[in-house]
């Protein structure tokens, strides 16, 4: 563990560029830790990418757009892992709706039902 | 319910039962407090947080506008090239109330940075705010996952003692009543109908002694009155005499 | 490498018209699509991209995005450079020697661009029709070298093959031809060990260097007014390349003592008012106190830099492109020369810019940095004062 | 020159350019006159129109609103071609035969005057003809420029007019300069009296 985890991002060009320039791009033979989606990606894709992205037990933390998030939600009800922790971010054709993430629903759930 | 025989025996080990089980009650309870406290913390976190997030994570898109402006379009040179990673994320773990909570921290590689000759001939500078940017938000998104994988996990710890908490408020509690209850009515039961038959069996025995008495005057007077019935009289005193020591003999 | 001559004379003002008159016109009555101060009001008062999408359909651009339901800037933007594309080459369709040559040299810029992405491509195995997709359009050069520059092997002597296509069948080829031979000139090393070495950015800034000599003297050998105005142009865009290079140098390798002498010296353009006094001076430079001390020699460059220095609103990139487009518009001012051209495709260029980050600014909420742009042929440039006419 | 006068023994032959010009006839002069004022007016109108003709169509492709309005300047350009066609005219009619056309002149033959008007009129010839060209080429790049201006903002036309309007008059300076100068040359019909 001295190498520590990678940051995976799935997301749309200027996420993952922005990302890159942070730094947490990582390219070897096998593969990249990102995928950028484009109007013209498959679901599919996002779907595999996905599932190989959470199967790496070198990722910690994986980034993923909320609108894409959004795409494969089927995909994300079904991930029940801890890590790598799935964050969905926002993108900056889609503003951030807490209304749709998961966590965000328990939060206010939790806030809401259980005051503060 | 009815395969607990009630015993005595019985009786103390589910009293044992019932203490230990609303001492673990009563610690449950405080572990499930602390955790909703602690929950409630990193609930409200996640909130404020998340709603940072969109502030900041549009100021590092903004930024790559300016970028993109200033120095054309450079994002496809990003992505190209194999890179190493600069920046990962530790692992640690975080305790609370028993429970262990992943905790990501940033972590540099000190890798060298890839593309840093990029916009030489214009907008590096706001390449390297869009850098400068995007790790700021990235470091803030590492803390909203740590946040983030705590809170689920705390939400499964959270549940699982509610759960206990509940099981032993609800079922396990009532159930060892429910046996105790049983046991004590048992044995009250039985210590009542053990004092009616003795009190049955004792009527019946002062009858029993009256009828001999009377009996053996009756003989007496017979025996005194003609010897030939004597041969009879010796078969039911025999019986008689039978009955009435077996009686005696279980009972006392 | 040495500039070949034009073959044939531009003209003067009474023999332009016979051979470039039409094309002269045509990019000067294309002049008339560039947004106005109404549009860019306009455009900077919309509040989704949908009234953008509206705003546009009754300028110039209405045609190119009538096929698109929903724009997004990425969108926006593809649809203008395509437009831009499609003008520019209807101009070069109608144009002879020695503008055809001139137009070409102007598209160069954008196939040294391409040919870097597409080297850069193949080096991390990228499927090629995504990598020509990225291509600009106007740095097109015949699509079967462009298939075949990510197709080499990985090993001397497919580095060797690359060298060959990439030397001989792009007109960017002398370029990377004096690059690599500089480079192993001066490192003593052989083509694939430079190409492997030496960041992308760097090559391209060197070409890009060696296009701005090439080019100057290209105009210089034309001569006439368009060696006066084009000249003027590039000697300011040789500048510029040298200012920023320097000042972006500062915190990468480029700038350690050992890099400035020789890597960062090499990519300074041997042509413009800096050159040769203020590069020289420009080598020994290691930050940003020293960069304006330099420039302070150079009073075109010192109010420059002091917009810089003085931290304001304006960065150093803005300033650029304000200066830019001032000196652009300038070209269109005269008649007779073949800077118009070169103007038009740079100011269109900046007009692209311009919409992107409008729509971006709409797209992203940041309504207070919407008029951070710089419009092109405005009443309202600081240029022009409040003179109207 | 040298090497004619070496090649050519007879005594007709002509010593070099000097005596074919003073050699000429009168009305060889005048006719020449005729040819280079059309000639040279003609090659002006037909710069003129070229260079404005170009800037026109480009221009017109982006803004066909100017096509009409700047046929004006190939008008213009035209006007010079006019002049020139004019002043061939006049001088035309000054060309006047011989009453007894012989092949020699008449006793008496007002040679002055003869030589006067075939000089004369290829003067005024030459006067319209070049400044005919440099009219018609000024008149053409005034009128590129107009077309292009007015492609871009219609407010220009008038103005640039005024300026093509300038430019097409020098071409009026040499027609009259071009008559007065042709007033006076009269090809003596007959010898004097």
């Amino acid at each position: 563990m001295d190498v520590g985890k990678l940051v995976a991002v799935i997301g749309d060009e200027d996420t993952v560029t922005g990302f890159l320039l942070a730094g947490v791009g990582h390219r070897t033979a096998e593969g990249s830790n990102f995928l950028i989606v484009k109007q013209d990606t498959q679901l599919t894709q996002v779907e595999e990418s996905f599932q190989k992205l959470s199967q790496r037990n070198d990722i910690g933390i994986i980034l993923i757009n909320q609108h894409i998030a959004n795409d494969i939600r089927h995909v994300l009800k079904d991930y029940n892992q801890t890590i790598p922790t799935v964050l969905e971010i926002p993108s900056k054709e889609h503003p951030y709706d807490p209304e749709q993430d998961y966590i965000m629903q328990r939060v206010n759930m939790f806030l809401g039902g259980g005051g503060i | 319910m009815a395969d607990v025989p009630p015993t005595r025996m019985n009786q103390q080990i589910f009293k044992g039962k019932k203490k230990a089980a609303e001492g673990g009650h009563k610690l449950l309870k405080k572990k499930a407090d602390a955790l909703k406290v602690k929950f409630r913390d990193y609930a409200k976190a996640i909130a404020e947080t998340k709603s940072s997030m969109t502030g900041d994570s549009s100021n590092a898109f903004f930024s790559m506008t300016q970028a993109e402006y200033a120095a054309g379009n450079f994002k496809q040179k990003v992505a190209e090239g194999s890179m190493t990673a600069r920046v990962r994320v530790g692992a640690g773990v975080d305790n609370v109330a028993g429970v262990k909570l992943p905790v990501f921290t940033k972590y540099d590689t000190g890798a060298a940075a890839d593309n840093q000759s990029l916009g030489l001939v214009g907008g590096g500078k706001k390449i390297q705010n869009v850098r400068e940017k995007f790790t700021d938000l990235l470091e803030m998104l590492i803390k909203l996952a740590s946040l983030q994988t705590s809170f689920q996990t705390l939400d499964e710890a959270l549940k699982v003692t509610n759960r206990r908490v509940n099981a032993l408020e609800n079922v396990t509690i009532p159930k060892i009543e429910g046996i105790l209850g049983y046991i004590a009515r048992e044995l009250d039961e039985l210590e009542r109908e053990d004092f009616t038959r003795l009190k049955l069996v004792q009527g019946k025995k002062e009858i029993e002694i009256k009828r001999e008495a009377a009996q053996k005057a009756k003989e007496a007077a017979k025996i005194m009155v003609s010897g030939q019935a004597r041969p009879k009289s010796n078969d039911a005193d025999i019986t008689a005499a039978f009955d009435a020591n077996d009686d005696e003999d279980v009972v006392f | 490498m040495s500039t070949p001559a034009p073959q044939a004379a531009a003209g003067n003002i009474a023999t332009f018209n016979i051979l470039h008159g039409f094309p002269e016109a045509l990019v000067r009555g294309m002049r008339s699509s560039f947004l106005g101060d109404q549009d860019y009001h306009h455009l900077t008062q919309c509040e989704t991209l949908d009234d953008v999408r509206l705003n546009l359909t009754e300028t110039d651009y209405g045609d190119a995005i009538a096929d698109f339901n929903a724009i997004t800037p990425a969108v926006l933007q593809k649809a203008a450079i395509e437009k831009l594309v499609t003008e520019f080459k209807y101009l070069r369709t109608q144009s002879v020697e020695p503008l055809a040559t001139f137009l070409d040299f102007i598209t160069y810029e954008y196939m040294i661009e391409n040919v870097m992405l597409l080297l850069k491509g193949a080096l991390s195995g990228r499927d090629i029709n995504e990598l020509i997709e990225q291509c600009h359009p106007l740095g097109m050069f015949k699509e079967s070298t462009m298939r075949s520059i990510p197709t080499f092997e990985n090993s001397a002597r497919g580095y060797a093959d690359l060298y060959q296509t990439v030397l001989v069948d792009t007109p960017v080829g002398p370029y990377f031809a004096m690059f690599l031979q500089e480079s192993s000139e001066h490192q003593g090393t052989d083509a694939r060990h430079v190409l492997e070495e030496v960041e992308i950015e760097i090559i391209k800034s060197s070409l890009i260097k060696y296009w701005i000599e090439d080019f100057y003297h290209f105009v210089q050998k034309i001569g006439g007014e368009t060696a006066d105005i084009m000249g003027e142009l590039l000697r300011v865009r040789a500048d510029t390349n040298a200012i920023n290079i320097t000042l972006n140098s500062f915190g990468t390798p480029l700038n350690e003592p050992a890099m400035r002498s020789s890597d960062r010296k090499r990519l300074y353009p041997a042509v413009g008012h800096l050159y040769p006094a203020g590069t020289t001076e420009l080598t020994e430079v290691s930050n940003e106190e020293e960069l304006g001390r330099v420039l302070d020699l150079f009073p075109q460059y010192a109010a420059i830099w002091s917009m810089h220095a003085s931290g304001g609103d304006k960065s150093i990139d803005d300033v650029f492109y304000e200066r830019d487009v001032q000196s652009l518009e300038l070209a269109f001012e005269s008649q007779f020369h073949f800077g118009v051209f070169y103007a038009y495709a740079k100011l269109k260029e900046q007009e692209i810019r311009n919409l992107v980050w409008i729509s971006e600014c709409i797209l992203q909420q940041q309504k207070d940095e919407i008029n951070k742009f710089v419009p092109v042929f405005s009443f309202h440039s600081p240029w022009r004062g409040s003179k109207r006419r | 020159m040298g090497d004619n006068s070496a090649t050519c023994s007879s005594v007709y032959c002509n010593q070099g350019w000097a005596e074919v010009l003073t050699h000429m006839s009168p009305y060889g002069y005048a006719n020449f006159g005729v040819a280079f004022g059309l000639g040279l007016s003609i090659v002006g109108a037909a710069w003129g129109i070229w260079l404005t003709g170009s800037s026109l169509v480009g221009a017109a492709v982006k803004a066909p609103r100017i096509r009409s309005k700047n046929l004006i300047s190939v008008i213009f350009c035209e006007a010079t071609a006019i002049y020139g066609v004019i002043m061939a005219i006049i001088l035309t009619n000054k060309i006047k035969e011989p009453e007894n056309p012989d092949y020699y002149l008449e006793e008496g033959w007002d040679y002055n005057g003869y030589y006067y008007a075939g000089y004369g009129m290829f003067s005024a010839g030459l006067s319209v003809g070049l400044t005919n060209i440099a009219s018609g080429v000024s008149v053409g790049i005034a009128g590129s420029s107009c077309a292009i201006a007015d492609a871009q903002d219609a407010s220009l036309f008038v103005k640039i007019l005024i300026v093509e309007i300038f430019a097409s008059a020098l071409g009026i300076f040499g027609i009259i300069v071009g008559i007065i100068q042709s007033n006076a040359c009269t090809f003596p019909i007959a010898a004097l009296g």
